[in-house]
């Protein structure tokens, strides 16, 4: 099956910390997996990277065979990449329902339409995604006031209303309660299985990684140490020593 | 009946939030504004819609999109110099205008104020918060700075007099109803674009721009274009300065000027769609008033802002709503919330 | 080729951008530390200049005339003037931190309003002015103020001073890491609103000691503060937001880039000010010496 | 000062105004807005008259002795019984800011809302332009007295304008008539230019500039600097001057700008180096500046008390004033001109044995009037009062605790000499007006 995503050679470093080194990294279409390391490993800057917030030093992206190397963050959307960001990061003066809203927008290409009325446009679609998140009750809710697993679920729920065909989650389940990040999971998994959404997540608890990704790409000091089934990173020497034997211990 | 009433009122609430009730209110008020004894409050009256359409277009910026432009009146001024400039060029031999003419230099305003916006804005939109405050105020003033120098073309500090408009609108009511018409288009148009998605998408850059880049949104592009059509409102509003004051000066592009739309956008609430033109109500009725009676306006409308700022974070608009949620929520426990606020 | 006409030209701007730094640092300080950018820093030099030229008055008066009153007149002000500052920062300042940006520049832009009028209610319209009797002195083959002498001094001297304060005293110390971190600081142990309150009252009694020193120079009248204010913006902004030396070298490019345009193209001198100031701000926004990460 | 303003205190105490007005409406800066209580006898329809003058920005300091004054002037008009006899003037004062748009709104407020009859005003030309729009589609008498743009009364010509202070062209005239004489005198052969960067400035030196250039063609201009209203720091323009070496210098500068301007030439020696004849050095300079204006200085004045110290209504102007504001009280150039037009009005009033707006226009037209210049006339086609300019020498005078003009080498020069030669070519400069 061909990768949806190619990466080679990613280097990016600021001032003279080298936060990303020679990232070579693949993921095939329908894939869902998760990075893992400890704090500071470089997953966000990674994440980063590839969705265009930061500019990469060298290396090559290629996303659907086309090279999407520097590209300036909405170009990179448009392509059909989405993410959620570990710190809920939504429009929080507006109601939940505004806030899928314009994200439907976008995905439809509507952002500049300064005469059609907003309430009228893609009502479907913004019903649809606030029902895949359950967040339905709390359509005309200030995003802003919600509580933090509300707040993370909105999150998915922008990211999941672009349309993407490749979605990055990063720490998607921080913040929930056990209930909440146990239905937030199984979203995810039903996306993957019944719309072959290719998913990317980083998360801390192993118990999530290790039940809901089928591989692994431990990332350490910038560098990528392990990448395989869970079964794999967990028979490796370095990752128990790096990261999972502390951790498990 | 009272059900029913207070069903319909609450529908009309939900749908238009407390901007609808108080445009309502301030419409009819607004309509009867010439039946006034005198003619000094139909002249406040005009000066009243002009500067609020000022506003208005400043909160596009602001309240919308979340940035302050030191340097919006610089539009303002623009529209009135291209205005009064047709309108010098189109005045028959005798130094009268016809009423044709009249109209269309009015309309070369808000295209030339919006071509300034488009180049000011193409760098401004790269910038956000305080650097974009400052690199509007720089460009402010420089426009400020050649339409003051630059003699041959725009008479520098004297400015451009004789702007008296044609004999129907000489009248203090015929020029206030046409104000009127011309701004309540205008804001009719604002709010259409307010509600659009190109709307919705300016209010998620003022909550979250570098979200709504990942949405594949092109931040720069969409700015500019609000830049843009905040430009062009302002050079409308600026158009019908001049012929309205029967000159033009440099100080309409500067910074204390556009101080004033800021003053009136806070002043009325930048939160809801109306907030800026009841700032200018306020804002200009206290300024005729005060001004009757002391020279210390400065001082008087410097601690309202004060107090303002301290006290009433949401401008008047924004305390009337707070309260009308606080009686609502206590009348309805839940139920039908706004959709629109 | 007669060089004479250049070195004056230097000499001039630098006393010109000595002018522009003494004005700013208070300015820069402040916004570095507390991010507010503070509209009344002008007036708040310009109501110093009055109550130097008062207390310079009564001081005449009661002891005899003399140029040096003009010394104890401003370390009167400075610390009158600071007790202000610290008094505005607890009262007013101190309610916008957590508003947005527009909120605390017009709560400043109100005490510009304000203190304005203050000023006219207190001193009225009249221009207030003293005469220290300097003579001019030869210089070059031309004559020269030598109180000009007196303000390069002091501004090379408040800016070593500054420095001395913000590298090698435990406040100062405080106050730099406040600019990079403000949770660093109050994880010390320390309490941020005393720093602001005290920065704040810094800032204001640096505007206090400008308004002091330049009285001899130029008379007291109203307006000016909205004359200047955008030249010190102008300042702040090409040094850098929360860099001291950033406007130390801002104010010198600014004086004498200023003052040889006064030679070569006296129409544009103020034009190229903006010039310079939107050139930094498009290229690099946060200032020549700014720090990047905070924009 | 100090003693001035308790003085002043006095005088409002003795006009029955009670203090917390005072406070309220005027405070510490002598600005008024206050309507005499004097009742009277047969009294007639009171004629309100609007004073639009700055009391902030650039102009505030020249105007702030015409502002206090024109109320004690007012007020002795009044005691005769007003306008006619019977008319009772009510001043209202409206501060302009010095900006045109604030000019243009108040004088719609004075006159929409306070129903004035005639306005004086103001400081700046551009905001002189402006008002002018308003008053003549009101048909509202203007009496200006101060802005002196030739453009007032020639480009931007209402009927309704009358002008009591010589005109730009008129003053930089004057100031060409003292320089021939010195430039011959002295063999000087070039010169600097510095002006303020706006339309005055520019005006004043292109009228000088062009009249010399006729005059004395062998005296050339070497460089021209012009600085922005409100500089505060002249130092890089004067080393600027002194480095082109010029024979003299000429200044096209006012209000707060010129006393800053002075004072930092004055401490940097640029006048031991380079002479600057003609520049506007009124009585309010001279008072203010006493101990730092050099001496033998050549200044230009639109109005000064000591140039006409035989006439009987200067006489009656610094009496009047000294008792109101203290010995020191002696009224300057701008106080003079509107003191001036009060007594136009007067004079306009009687002469047309009305109060109406067209029949004081009519019955002023062509007119002379007594004033503290002596018997002047208005000249018919711009209404300018037919007023001299006054160019002389900073000089400590016995008489006075501040320097004027030496009286033996004052040069005053006529309006006829300088201003617009024919009737021909100011009617073609005027612009058509619907």
């Amino acid at each position: 099956m061909a990768a949806i995503l190619e990466v080679t050679g990613l280097h990016k470093h600021f001032g003279g910390v080298h936060v990303t080194r020679d990232v070579n990294f693949s993921m095939e279409e329908g894939e869902q997996s998760a990075i893992i390391g400890p704090n500071g490993a470089g997953k966000s800057t990674f994440m980063n990277l590839l969705t265009g917030y930061y500019r990469c030093d060298a290396g090559k992206a290629v996303f659907e065979g086309q090279d999407i190397t520097n590209w300036p963050p909405h170009r990179i959307a448009r392509m059909g990449i989405s993410r959620a960001f570990q710190i809920s990061s939504i429009f929080s003066k507006m109601t939940v329902a505004e806030n899928v809203r314009s994200a439907v927008h976008a995905q439809m290409r509507r952002s500049f339409s300064i005469f059609g009325v907003a309430a009228r446009i893609g009502v479907e679609e913004t019903g649809r995604v606030l029902a895949l998140c359950g967040l339905e009750g709390k359509r005309d809710l200030i995003a802003g006031e919600l509580a933090q697993g509300d707040k993370k679920r909105l999150e998915l729920a922008i990211a999941l209303a672009g349309r993407p065909r490749l979605l990055f989650l990063d720490e998607p389940t921080a913040g929930m309660s056990i209930e909440e990040a146990r239905s937030t999971m199984e979203l995810v998994d039903r996306l993957n299985r019944e719309l072959r959404l290719t998913v990317l997540f980083t998360e801390h608890d192993m118990g999530i990684v290790f039940n809901h990704a089928r591989k692994l790409t431990l990332m350490h000091r910038g560098e990528i140490v392990v990448k395989g089934t869970p079964e794999e990173v967990r028979a490796n020497e370095i990752a128990q020593k790096v990261y999972l034997g502390e951790r498990n211990a | 009946m009272s059900a029913g009433n207070s069903n319909w009122w609450s529908r009309f609430y939900a749908r238009y939030g407390v901007s609808g009730p108080a445009a309502l209110i301030m419409f009819v008020f607004f309509l009867l504004v010439p039946l006034l004894p005198g003619e000094f409050w139909t002249v406040v009256g005009t000066e009243i819609l002009i500067l609020g359409l000022l506003a208005m277009s400043f909160n596009l910026l602001y309240g919308y999109m979340g940035q302050i432009s030191f340097g919006h009146a610089a539009f303002f001024g623009l529209g009135a110099y291209a205005t009064a400039m047709l309108f010098t060029s189109l005045k028959t031999p005798a130094g009268a205008i016809e009423i044709p003419e009249f109209l269309l230099s009015l309309l070369v305003g808000p295209p030339v104020a919006a071509l300034g916006a488009l180049i000011v804005g193409f760098f401004c939109v790269r910038l956000t918060g305080i650097y974009f405050a400052m690199l509007s105020l720089a460009f402010g003033e420089l426009l400020f700075y050649i339409v003051f120098s630059w003699y041959s073309f725009t008479k520098g500090d004297d400015g451009i007099q004789g702007l008296l408009p044609p004999h129907f609108f000489q009248d203090a009511s015929n020029y206030y109803y046409l104000t009127l018409a011309i701004v309540v288009a205008a804001l009719l148009l604002m709010w259409r674009i307010t509600e659009s998605p190109f709307g919705y998408i300016m209010r998620t850059l003022r909550d979250n721009q570098r979200r709504a880049a990942f949405l594949g949104i092109n931040v720069r592009l969409h700015m500019l274009m609000n830049f843009v059509i905040a430009g062009a409102f302002a050079g409308l509003a600026g158009a019908l300065w001049g012929p309205f004051s029967r000159s033009v000066s440099p100080g309409l592009l500067g910074w204390q000027e556009s101080g004033i739309a800021v003053f009136m956008t806070l002043i009325g609430g930048a939160g809801a769609f109306i907030g800026p033109i009841i700032g200018s109500v306020i804002y200009t009725m206290l300024q005729a008033v005060v001004k009757m009676y002391t020279v210390y306006w400065p001082l008087t409308i410097g601690t309202i802002i004060l107090l303002i700022v301290l006290f009433v974070p949401g401008g008047v608009l924004g305390l009337v709503e707070k309260q009308l949620k606080a009686r609502q929520g206590r009348m309805h426990d839940a139920g039908n919330g706004t959709d629109e606020t | 080729m007669d060089i004479a006409p250049y070195a004056l030209q230097l000499f001039s701007g630098l006393s010109r951008a000595m002018v522009l730094f003494l004005l700013s640092a208070g300015l820069s300080l402040i916004f570095g530390v507390m991010n507010i950018l503070n509209f009344a820093h002008a007036t708040l030099w310009l109501l110093s200049g009055y109550v130097t030229y008062s207390i310079f008055t009564v001081l005449s008066q009661q002891f005899g005339a003399s140029p040096w009153m003009l010394l104890p007149a401003i370390v009167c002000t400075v610390a009158l003037m600071s007790l202000f500052g610290f008094a505005l920062e607890r009262f007013l300042i101190r309610h916008t931190y957590t508003r947005e940006l527009p909120e605390q520049l017009l709560l400043t832009f109100a005490l510009v309003l304000i203190l304005g009028d203050v000023i006219k209610l207190i001193w009225g319209v009249e221009n207030r002015r003293i005469n220290l009797g300097v003579k001019p002195m030869e210089m070059l083959d031309t004559l020269v103020n030598p109180y000009q002498f007196v303000i390069i001094g002091t501004g090379i001297g408040v800016a070593a001073g500054l420095w001395y304060f913000l590298h090698r005293t435990r406040f100062g110390k405080i106050v730099r890491a406040a600019v990079y971190s403000r949770s660093m600081v109050s994880a010390l142990g320390i309490p941020i609103p005393l720093i602001y309150s005290g920065v704040f009252a810094l800032g204001v009694g640096l505007a206090a000691f400008a308004g002091g020193v330049f009285l001899p120079l130029l008379p007291m009248s109203l307006g000016v503060d909205h004359d200047i204010i955008v030249q010190c913006f102008a300042v702040v902004v090409i040094g850098g937001f929360g860099s001291m030396f950033g406007t130390f070298v801002a104010s010198i490019i600014v004086g004498v880039v200023y003052s040889f345009s006064i030679l070569f193209w006296p129409d544009g001198a103020l034009a190229m000010i903006f010039l310079i100031l939107i050139a930094v701000l498009i290229w690099r926004p946060w200032g020549l010496f700014g720090t990047e990460l905070r924009y | 000062m100090k003693q001035s303003d308790r003085k002043w205190d006095k005088i409002v105490d003795e006009l029955k105004l009670s203090r917390r007005d005072f406070i309220f409406s005027t405070a510490a800066a002598g600005v008024l807005t206050l309507t005499p209580r004097f009742a009277s006898a047969q009294a007639g329809k009171p004629y309100k008259l609007g004073v639009l003058l700055p009391s902030t920005g650039t102009g505030a300091n020249y105007m702030a002795h015409a502002i206090k004054g024109l109320p004690v002037a007012i007020a002795e008009l009044n005691k005769r019984g007003g306008l006619l006899g019977k008319h009772q003037v009510q001043m209202i004062y409206r501060d302009t800011e010095t900006k045109p748009d604030t000019g243009a709104r108040e004088a719609k407020s004075l006159i929409l809302n306070d129903g004035v009859d005639g306005i004086f005003g103001t400081y700046s030309s551009a905001v002189a332009l402006a008002i002018q729009e308003i008053i003549h589609e009101h048909k509202v008498l203007h009496f200006a007295a101060t802005s002196n743009s030739s453009k007032i009364t020639q480009d931007n010509y209402t009927p309704y304008t009358y002008q009591f202070c010589p005109d730009s062209n008129m003053q930089s005239g004057a100031v060409v008539v003292a320089v021939a004489k010195m430039a011959k005198k002295n063999g000087w052969k070039s010169y600097v230019s510095m002006g303020q960067d706006y339309e005055w400035g520019r005006d004043t030196h292109k009228g000088f500039s062009t009249s010399l250039a006729k005059v004395a063609p062998e005296v050339k201009e070497t460089r021209q600097l012009w600085f922005k209203l409100g500089e505060t720091d002249f130092t890089s323009y004067i080393t600027a001057i002194m480095a082109a070496k010029p024979d003299f210098m000429f200044g096209a500068i006012a209000g707060k700008d010129a006393e800053t301007f002075l004072q930092q030439a004055g401490q940097m020696g640029l006048f031991k180096r380079v002479p600057f004849p003609g520049g506007l050095i009124a009585v309010n300079d001279l008072k203010a500046q006493r101990k730092t204006l050099p001496r033998g200085m050549i200044g230009l004045a639109r109005c000064p008390f000591f140039a006409h110290l035989n006439e009987p209504i200067m006489q009656a102007y610094i009496k009047r004033d000294r008792a109101a504001f203290g010995p020191d009280g002696y009224p300057d150039d701008w106080a003079c001109m509107y003191y001036d037009a009060l007594g136009g009005l007067e004079q306009g009033a009687k002469k047309a044995g009305s109060i109406s707006t067209a029949a004081i226009v009519k019955a002023l037209k062509g007119a002379t009037i007594d004033t503290c210049r002596g018997k002047r006339a208005f000249r018919d086609c711009s209404n300018q009062l037919e007023v001299p300019s006054y160019v002389g020498e900073v000089w400590d005078s016995p008489d006075y605790p501040f320097p004027i003009y030496k009286p033996d080498t004052m040069v005053v020069v006529e309006a006829k000499e300088v201003w617009t030669p024919t009737c021909e070519a100011v009617e073609k400069l005027k612009k058509k007006r619907a």
